[in-house]
Formats: structure tokens, C-alpha cells, sequence
């Protein structure tokens, strides 16, 4: 009890102090930094893109989020090498979904299979990306692990797809480096912002991007649904 | 203000289940937690009153957009978020597995 | 006739094809171990017959390797010093490798055995012919790691000394890096030649500093007072034919670091600005008193063994205080002492140390009061020794007179009331020591079961002759090795030895040592005493078993309480025996416990559970909060 | 009005949390967390940040809680002292 306490006082202070430096330093509502002020006023124009979150994301820091994906992609091995079993890992469900659940899943899954490829291939024109709409279809696939007990993913293919969206990342990259001189360049034309087919690269990038966060989040997934307690 | 006050509360509470609390899973549930209010307040920092999100249709100025940097930077640590918690549970899962308990000061192993 | 030998007469060739000897001695060992014995006695001896044939003449190399990264060049010269150095380096090395070829095995594993030896001679001879600091580290290093190596050889007995070893041994490594690294930031040269010219016109106490620093790392290899804790127990525990190399040529690097640094890099004169004591400088004083002490101290633990090795490794550390002593003086008869001391030291020590071994061999024990008797039985081998034993005490016609003879006088010339009788009290207990293995091994009774015992092969027994006809030789012709002697120390830029082939003159207070004189007087004195001896015979000649056992043959049980070496100085113990209770190695001991207690205290905070961690963090920062409140 | 609304929001988030890490029962502490995290993405869109909004939706409140269940069910439901 007496630790609960002094653990109390101690966050008290640190906190207030927290609070108490921010609302000096940062009001709330305050204006923008000088280098998010070049993004916002350049970032249409330079990048093609109308999200500028996608913008900064995909085009500013796109090295950055190279960087990202390969903490995803090292997580995920991490996940499989941590709860690795000599045995192939086997599903035991020892209840049934209901009925209800079944069918639905049997209607909504490519519905949201379908929302989130939507998610990410608008993700210069509208909220979303590559990063939700890959969560969005790992969802799809964690409710079709949940209403149907002896389902399993495709592993050798997940994994072929994986590897292929995250090669495509990279050798766009590359491509911009042969054919412009740095990395991650933009090597297509911008085309008018708002229209789906915009944005250079930024599209394709943030396929892939999908593609590879959807498999490798279902991956994580699968790999705690299988393995025997 | 009553999201720095929020986003505090959040740090806050989520330290406390670190400091406080000997299980394992609820340690990681604290780090979710302080995840979230790191989050939110680096959006709130980001956020700028009046104005509408980073997103230029017609009939939005860039001069009326909030800043888009914070809002990249909590994307990504989202999704690191994420892959470091399953990566953490697995390791409990393991700790577990071979120790047969979630308390942490019970795991000798972590005493070197 | 040997011209076709000249283009081979540099550094490089010598310790590369030592180097690439020890890699062919190991694989060749693979195949057959007579081969593998033959690779290693042909490289050691040939490479040592280079080093004699190279003579002091100055040879340069520059090696530059294409990415060397600060500019650094490797540098190998031979001169005097270095010519000296490695002279005695390769004589002691390759005649204990042939000398080890004699036994049929020495270690458990003789090829690592054969192979690090070409290696250790290889980087003691890169060591003493490096013309800058870091071949000269990287050089001390393998030979560092090399005798660590062959010392754990021995097996599980030796594995604490040799730890010890390496453990000091790498504190004084890590103090040669300070100084190198000092040296190297003020000056940006690491090249001897370059730093000659340069470090006179330093000040004062950086060069204490550095030297001080350079000096702990010599002084750990010379087993200087305060460092010489890891020398018995690796001396003693090491192989038996890889003593004489750790003893003999090993630890006369130590001198030659002091000898190089102080007087070859530094020179005289910046070293008397950092203060003089009765004509020498400080720095110089202090480690001729502690080499002096260390003689003390290290002859008195000598007295007190029955253990042949470890009587051997104690009188090492106390000779190797009268070369430190020498060298410390500084004076043109100190360093010619000292460097003529270290030359006869590895000589005398070598022969020892190679006849213990051959004891050891042939007793099966290191206990002096296991042995006696066997001087009629291996009279090469007492023969060789004692004449050894002569040197190790300063009796004249043997080489160890006169450089004991030159220490002394330049301990008195300048008047140093506590250096001289240290050393003389030394000289003493190294005379009473040396009795004692001469008497117990050599004279007394033979033991039933050494009534086998012979001489061993002429593998064994050449190196040792030869070794014991140099110090003869030196004795009578004290200028052969005085003459290179004055050579180096007039290229150390000190005022060189006046020397002629059978004598040495001393300056005005002391006149001339003439060894022939000595020879002459010495031999007629013990004709004299010869002729007495048979004209005015009384004593009555008794069989080697029945002194006073009333005839019987002694039993080995008996051996164990009446065996006349037990106790040997027994009343002479009793005297110094409570000044040696309190051990240098207690404060080593006390130094360790201590740490390991910080350590544990500090281990405390480390709980391991990651609740504290949490709270430790989180009271730093409060701290800092707090504390940055109030002062800002 | 909005500010009301981020009030009760705010509020119900701190119970939550607070829920969370008293509760004896992980999977309930789970639960609480969800929660929390969907309001936080609430919060974010009232924040003007629709992008987070979306991934803190998916990510916080769906993958992070199936991770945190299937670990549950792997290991054990309620804390011992």
C-alpha cells in the first residue's frame, strides 16, 4: 500500500510538471512549426498528393517509413521465432461460432477484404493508407479465425506476398535512384491532385504498403492463434 | 487543454500499472496505455484551433489545415506499437510456458 | 663466407620467419613429432645465428601499410640496444628450444608447445626491434598472450598463476596504452626516432607522467617491488623447458623498456629537469630503490623455499632488482652493471632453471629435500650448475662477479647509503639460497631410490655447457660483453665504459677492475688451498649413505623428518620470518575482496525486477524536476 | 457543445484506465483498454486527425486487443497477488 502511494506521488509530480511545461511551451491550438509550414503550402504541388499526412508519410519521410515497415517485418519474424514449436502449429478451437456469426462472416469478409483495398488505394485522396487498410484486412482476417474454427491462412502464399509488396517498395526506391539520382524518388508524373490516378508513386507505395502490413499483421495473428498453451 | 490534461492522465495511469502492478500482461497493458496517451498528445500539440484536417479538396485552403507532421509521426508509432506488443506478449507466452507464472518478480531469469 | 646471408640480416626476415616457423612447427607436429622438434630447433637456431651475424650495424625498415588510417608507420630498426637485447633474447630461446627437444615430452601438447615458443621468440625479438610505439605494443601483446599460453600448458596446477599473469599482466599493458596514447596526442609521432628529438624538450611532469605510466607496464614484466606478486606462482607453475625462457629472456624486457625509454627517448638531461637526488635524477633514484628493495625482500623469500622452481622464480625477481638498480643509477657504470647484470642474469638463470628441470626430471619432484646426493651421479649437469650458482652469487671467475662488481660500485660512487647495503644484504641471502641447492640437490646423501640417476642427452647437456662456458668466459674477458655494453651506451648518448679485453677502468675513485689479475689470484689462492688440503689430510672418506644413520640405509619415511635440507635455514627463518607475514600479495587480496564487495553493493540496485527499474527511472526524473525547480 | 462532449469523453476515458489497472481480470483490463483506445481515436477526430482516427481504430481497439486475448488464453485470465 505504501508503495501504491509513493508511486502516486511520484507520477504527481512528474505529471504536473509534464502538464505545467507543455501549456507554457505548446499552448493548445497553437500555430503550425516552420517545417510543417513548407509541407502544408508545398505539399500538393511537389508530391501530387491531397492527403497531406500521406504527403509526408509516403513522399518527405518516405525513408522513414522504409525504416517502419522493416521494424514491422522484424517484429513479425520475432513474434514466429518466439512462439516457434517444433510441431506444426495446429488450431484448437473447442467451441463452435454459432450460426449467426458463420454466416455472417461468410458475408462481410470480402466486404472488408474489399473496404480495406479501398482504404489503401485512396489513401492520397482521402483519410487512410496503406497502414489502416492493411489493419482493416487484418481484422477481416482475425474475425474469419474466429467464426470458423478449422480455417488457416495460406502461409507459403502470404508469404510470397509479403516478400513481393515489400520488394516493390524497395526497388521503387532503387528505380529512383537509377533513373533520378536519390532514393525513393517520385519517377511518375504527378497528374492533378484529387483524381486516383495522381500522385507518382505514392499509389503503388502505398499498395504494397497494404498488402505487406495486412499479411504480416495476420501473420502475427495466425502465429498466437496456433500455437498449443 | 483537456487533452494535455487527458493524454497526462493517460501517461500517468499507464506508469503507475509498470510501477505498481507485478503482472506481466497487465505491465504490457500499461505500455498500451502509455502508447495511447503519447499519442494523444502529440496530435493535441499538433492540433490548431479553427482549422480543418490535412487534407486539401477543393474548398479547403492550405492556410486552414492543422499540422500534418505530428499527425505521420503517431502513424507510424501506431503500427510499431503494435508489432512491439505481440512481440512482448510472445515472450510472455514463452515466459510463461516454461516458468508457469505471470509475476514478474517470480521470473528469476530476468536477475542477472 | 656467409655474404649470401647478408640480404636475410633485417628485422623483418627474422621475426616473420619465426612467425611462419611457429605456423610450420605446429602443422608439421600433425604429421610426425620428430619432424615437428627438427622444424623448430632449425628455425630457432638459425634466426638466432642471424641475429649474431647482424652485429649492431644500424638497419632501418619502414613498412607503411596502404590503410593505415592515422598515417602510422610500422618501423624496424636494429641498433646497439636492440642488437644487445635480442642477442640475449635468441641465444636463451633457441637453445631452450633444442634444449626442451632433449625430454621426450613437455607438455601435454607439444605442438602448441614448439609453435608458441618460435612465436614468443618472434614477438620478444619484434619487441626489442620496434622503431615505434605500436609495433613495439602490438609486439608486447603477442608476447604477452604467448607466455600466457605456454605457462597454462602445464596443465590444471598452473592455471591460477598464469591467470595472475595475464591479469597484471594486461593492467601494465593497458598503462603502456595510456602513456602511448599521451605521448601520441601531444606529440602525433609514435616513431622512436621522432619522439627522441622531441620528448627532451618536454616539461617535466608529463614526462614523469607518461614515463611513470610506460613504467608500470616495464615494471610489471621485470617483477619491479610492488608488481612482482604474479612472478612465483608462474615462474614456478610454468613447464619446466619453458622456465628458462620466462626467467631469462621474458623478463628482460621490462629493463629493456626502462632502458629505452628513459635513456634512449627521454635522454639525461630532460631527465635530470625533473629534479636530481646526489647527481642522478628522481625518476631514476626511485626505481633504483625499489629495485634494490625488491632484491631485499625477493632473496629473503628465496632462502625460505624448499621448492626448487619457486627458489629459482624469488632469486629471479631479486636479480632482476639489481639490473632495475643498475639501470635506475643511470650513471656509465650503473647501466653498464645493469645491462652487463641483465646479460649474465639470463645466462646464469637460464642454466639453472634448465638444470632444475633436468632435476625435476630425474627426481620426479620439485623438492629440494627429495634430492641429494646426485652430484656424483650427474656431474655435467652439477658441473654446469654450480658454476651457474657461482655466477648467481658474484664469485669471481664467473660473469656474475663483475657485473655485481660494477652495481656496487656505482651504488657507492654516488654514496647512496640505502641502495648499497640493500643490495649487499641481497647479495648475501643470494649466496645463502644458492647453498642451498647445491647442498641439497648435489652433496649430502643419495636417496635409495636416485640410484639410477644419470646424466641426461647431449640435447639437454649441450645448451647447459655452453651456457656455463660463457660465464667462465666473461669472467676471465670481461670485455667481450662490456665492449657491446660501452657500444650501447654510447649510442644511449651516456658516457661509454672504458674497457679493454681483460679489464674495465672505473674512473679515478676505483681505479681498474682487471679480471685477469682476479683469475690469476683467485686460481693460486685455491692451489694453495688444494695443496693444504692433501698435505694436512685428517678427514676419513665415508660412503654417501652412512653419515649418521649409524650405517643404515635412510627410507624414504625417514627422508620426510630427518632429510638434512629440511629446515635448512631454519634459525635464519625464525629471524625475518615475522616481517614476512604481511605479504604484498595480502594487499592484493584485500584490494580484490574490496572490489568484489562494491561490486555486490552495486549489484543490489540491479535487482532484476523490472518494477525497480520503473521506480528508479521515475525517481530520477522527479529528482531533476524538483531540483530544476529550485535552482532555476 | 463539442467541448461537453470531449468532457464525458475524457472523463469515461480516465475511468477506464483506471478500470484497467485495478481489475483483477485481465481479459475485463483488456476490454478496458479497448475501450480507452477507442475513445482516444474519437478523440483524435475531434482533433482533426482522421488518418490516426482510422489507424487507431484498427490497430488500438482491434489487432492490439485479438493479440492481447489470444495471449490471455495462452497464459492466465486473472492476477494473483
Amino acid at each position: 500500500m505504501i508503495k501504491r502511494l509513493v508511486s502516486i506521488i511520484i507520477l504527481a509530480v512528474v505529471i504536473t510538471s509534464l502538464f505545467m511545461v507543455l501549456s507554457e511551451t505548446a499552448p493548445f491550438g497553437d500555430d503550425e512549426t516552420v517545417v510543417s509550414h513548407r509541407y502544408i503550402y508545398k505539399g500538393v504541388d511537389e508530391t501530387g498528393s491531397a492527403n497531406l499526412v500521406t504527403a509526408v508519410v509516403l513522399n518527405y519521410r518516405g525513408f522513414d517509413t522504409l525504416g517502419e515497415v522493416t521494424v514491422l517485418f522484424v517484429a513479425a519474424t520475432g513474434v514466429g521465432a518466439a512462439l516457434y514449436t517444433r510441431k506444426h502449429p495446429v488450431r484448437k478451437n473447442k467451441v463452435e461460432a454459432s450460426l449467426i456469426v458463420k454466416t455472417g462472416s461468410k458475408l462481410l469478409f470480402p466486404m472488408m477484404l474489399l473496404f480495406g483495398a479501398y482504404i489503401f488505394v485512396h489513401g492520397h485522396l482521402t483519410p487512410g493508407g496503406g497502414f489502416q487498410g492493411g489493419a482493416v484486412i487484418a481484422t477481416a482476417f482475425v474475425f474469419k479465425y474466429i467464426s470458423d474454427t478449422r480455417y488457416s491462412i495460406d502461409h507459403v502464399g502470404f508469404t510470397k506476398m509479403e516478400s513481393a509488396s515489400g520488394m516493390i517498395f524497395a526497388g521503387l526506391g532503387i528505380m529512383g535512384l537509377l533513373l533520378g539520382g536519390y532514393f525513393l524518388l517520385n519517377i511518375l508524373p504527378n497528374g492533378t491532385p484529387g483524381e486516383l490516378i495522381s500522385a507518382g508513386i505514392l499509389p503503388i507505395i502505398y499498395i504494397a504498403i497494404g498488402i505487406k502490413v495486412g499479411a504480416e499483421l495476420t501473420g502475427i495473428i495466425d502465429r498466437m492463434m496456433g500455437v498449443e498453451a | 487543454m483537456m487533452f494535455y490534461f487527458a493524454s497526462a492522465a493517460l501517461i500517468a495511469i499507464g506508469i503507475y500499472m509498470l510501477m505498481v502492478k507485478k503482472n506481466l500482461i497487465k505491465m504490457i497493458l500499461g505500455l498500451s496505455v502509455i502508447d495511447s496517451g503519447v499519442n494523444l498528445l502529440l496530435i493535441s500539440i499538433g492540433y490548431i484551433n479553427g482549422k480543418t484536417a490535412p487534407i486539401i479538396q477543393p474548398g479547403v485552403s492550405p492556410s486552414n489545415v492543422v499540422d500534418p507532421l505530428p499527425q505521420a509521426l503517431v502513424l507510424t508509432n501506431i503500427v510499431i506499437g503494435v508489432s512491439v506488443t505481440a512481440l512482448a506478449l510472445s515472450v510472455v507466452i514463452r515466459v510463461y510456458k516454461h516458468y508457469k507464472t505471470l509475476n514478474s518478480s517470480e521470473v528469476r531469469d530476468l536477475k542477472w | 663466407m656467409l655474404e649470401f646471408l647478408n640480404p636475410m640480416l633485417r628485422p623483418e626476415w627474422m621475426i616473420s620467419l619465426l612467425f611462419i616457423g611457429a605456423l610450420l612447427t605446429y602443422f608439421a607436429g600433425k604429421v610426425s613429432s620428430a619432424l615437428r622438434t627438427t622444424f623448430a630447433i632449425i628455425f630457432s637456431v638459425f634466426v638466432a645465428f642471424l641475429v649474431f651475424l647482424s652485429g649492431s650495424r644500424d638497419v632501418l625498415t619502414y613498412w607503411r601499410p596502404s590503410a593505415s588510417p592515422m598515417g602510422f608507420r610500422f618501423v624496424l630498426s636494429i641498433n646497439a640496444l636492440s642488437w644487445f637485447f635480442a642477442l640475449m633474447i635468441s641465444m636463451v630461446s633457441a637453445l631452450t628450444i633444442v634444449y626442451s627437444a632433449g625430454f621426450g615430452k613437455n607438455t601435454e601438447k607439444d605442438n602448441a608447445f614448439y609453435g608458441l615458443n618460435l612465436l614468443l621468440m618472434g614477438a620478444m625479438l619484434g619487441v626489442v626491434f620496434s622503431g615505434d610505439m605500436l609495433s613495439f605494443f602490438i609486439f608486447w601483446e603477442i608476447m604477452t598472450l604467448a607466455s600466457y599460453l605456454l605457462t597454462t600448458l602445464a596443465g590444471k596446477r598452473a592455471e591460477k598463476g598464469a591467470l595472475n599473469y595475464m591479469i597484471i599482466s594486461t593492467a601494465g599493458a593497458y598503462s603502456i596504452l595510456i602513456g602511448m596514447t599521451m605521448i601520441y596526442t601531444r606529440f602525433g609521432t609514435l616513431e622512436f626516432s621522432g619522439l627522441a628529438s622531441v620528448m627532451g624538450g618536454a616539461d617535466p611532469m608529463f614526462l614523469l607522467i607518461t614515463l611513470s605510466m610506460l613504467g608500470i607496464g616495464f615494471a610489471v614484466k621485470a617483477a619491479l617491488a610492488p608488481f612482482y606478486v604474479w612472478a612465483p606462482p608462474a615462474y614456478s607453475e610454468a613447464p619446466d623447458s619453458f622456465t628458462p625462457v620466462f626467467s631469462g629472456a621474458l623478463s628482460k624486457l621490462g629493463p629493456y623498456g626502462f632502458t629505452l625509454f628513459m635513456y634512449g627517448i627521454v635522454g639525461l638531461p630532460a631527465l635530470a629537469k625533473m629534479g636530481t637526488f646526489r647527481g642522478i635524477s628522481d625518476f631514476g633514484y626511485i626505481i633504483a630503490l625499489l629495485g634494490s628493495i625488491t632484491a631485499v625482500i625477493a632473496t629473503l623469500y628465496a632462502i625460505a623455499q624448499d621448492d626448487i622452481k619457486k627458489l629459482l622464480a624469488y632469486s629471479s625477481i631479486s636479480q632482476l632488482g639489481y639490473v632495475m638498480m643498475g639501470i635506475g643509477i643511470g650513471t656509465s657504470i650503473g647501466v653498464a652493471g645493469g645491462l652487463y647484470h641483465a646479460l649474465n642474469h639470463a645466462i646464469f638463470k637460464t642454466t639453472l632453471f634448465m638444470g632444475a628441470g633436468v632435476l625435476i626430471y630425474t627426481t620426479g619432484s620439485r623438492k629440494l629435500s627429495d634430492m641429494g646426493g646426485l652430484g656424483t651421479k650427474m656431474p655435467i649437469t652439477f658441473l654446469t650448475m654450480l658454476i651457474a650458482i657461482f655466477a648467481l652469487a658474484g664469485i669471481p671467475m664467473t660473469g656474475g662477479f663483475g657485473s655485481k662488481w660494477l652495481l656496487y660500485e656505482a651504488a657507492i660512487d654516488k654514496k647512496f647509503v640505502l641502495i648499497a647495503p640493500l643490495a649487499f644484504i641481497a647479495s648475501v641471502g643470494a649466496f645463502l639460497y644458492s647453498f642451498r641447492i647445491l647442498q641439497s640437490a648435489f652433496l649430502g646423501q643419495l636417496p635409495e631410490r636416485l640410484k639410477g640417476a644419470k646424466d641426461p642427452s647431449p640435447l639437454i647437456t649441450i645448451p647447459m655447457l655452453f651456457f656455463a662456458g660463457l660465464l667462465v668466459l666473461f669472467g676471465i674477458a670481461p670485455g667481450i660483453p662490456l665492449g657491446i655494453i660501452a657500444s650501447v651506451e654510447s649510442y644511449l648518448g651516456i658516457p661509454a665504459l672504458n674497457v679493454s679485453t681483460y679489464s674495465v677502468y672505473l674512473g679515478a675513485n676505483f681505479g681498474a677492475y682487471n679480471a685477469f689479475t682476479v683469475m690469476t689470484v683467485i686460481t693460486l689462492a685455491l692451489l694453495v688451498a688444494l695443496a693444504l688440503f692433501f698435505i694436512a689430510k685428517k678427514s676419513r672418506k665415508v660412503g654417501q649413505t652412512d653419515t649418521y644413520m649409524a650405517g643404515e640405509v635412510p627410507e624414504h619415511h625417514v627422508d620426510l623428518y630427518l632429510h638434512y635440507s629440511m629446515n635448512f635455514y631454519r634459525p635464519l627463518e625464525r629471524i625475518f620470518a615475522p616481517y614476512l607475514r604481511n605479504r604484498l600479495e595480502r594487499l592484493y587480496d584485500a584490494f580484490g575482496s574490496g572490489y568484489e564487495l562494491i561490486s555486490e553493493g552495486i549489484r543490489r540496485i540491479y535487482t532484476g525486477d523490472v518494477q525497480h527499474y520503473v521506480y528508479y527511472v521515475m525517481v530520477f526524473l522527479a529528482v531533476m524536476i524538483l531540483a530544476g525547480w529550485w535552482w532555476l | 457543445m463539442i467541448e461537453v462532449a470531449v468532457g464525458f469523453l475524457v472523463i469515461a476515458m480516465i475511468i477506464f484506465s483506471v478500470y484497467a489497472a485495478e481489475t483483477g481480470d485481465l481479459m475485463y483490463a483488456v476490454v478496458a483498454v479497448m475501450a480507452v483506445s477507442l475513445i482516444v481515436s474519437m478523440l483524435f477526430y475531434v482533433l482533426q486527425a482522421p488518418d490516426v482516427a482510422m489507424a487507431e481504430a484498427a490497430i488500438g481497439a482491434g489487432l492490439t486487443t485479438a493479440v492481447f486475448v489470444l495471449a490471455i488464453k495462452k497464459t492466465e485470465r486473472y492476477e494473483h497477488d
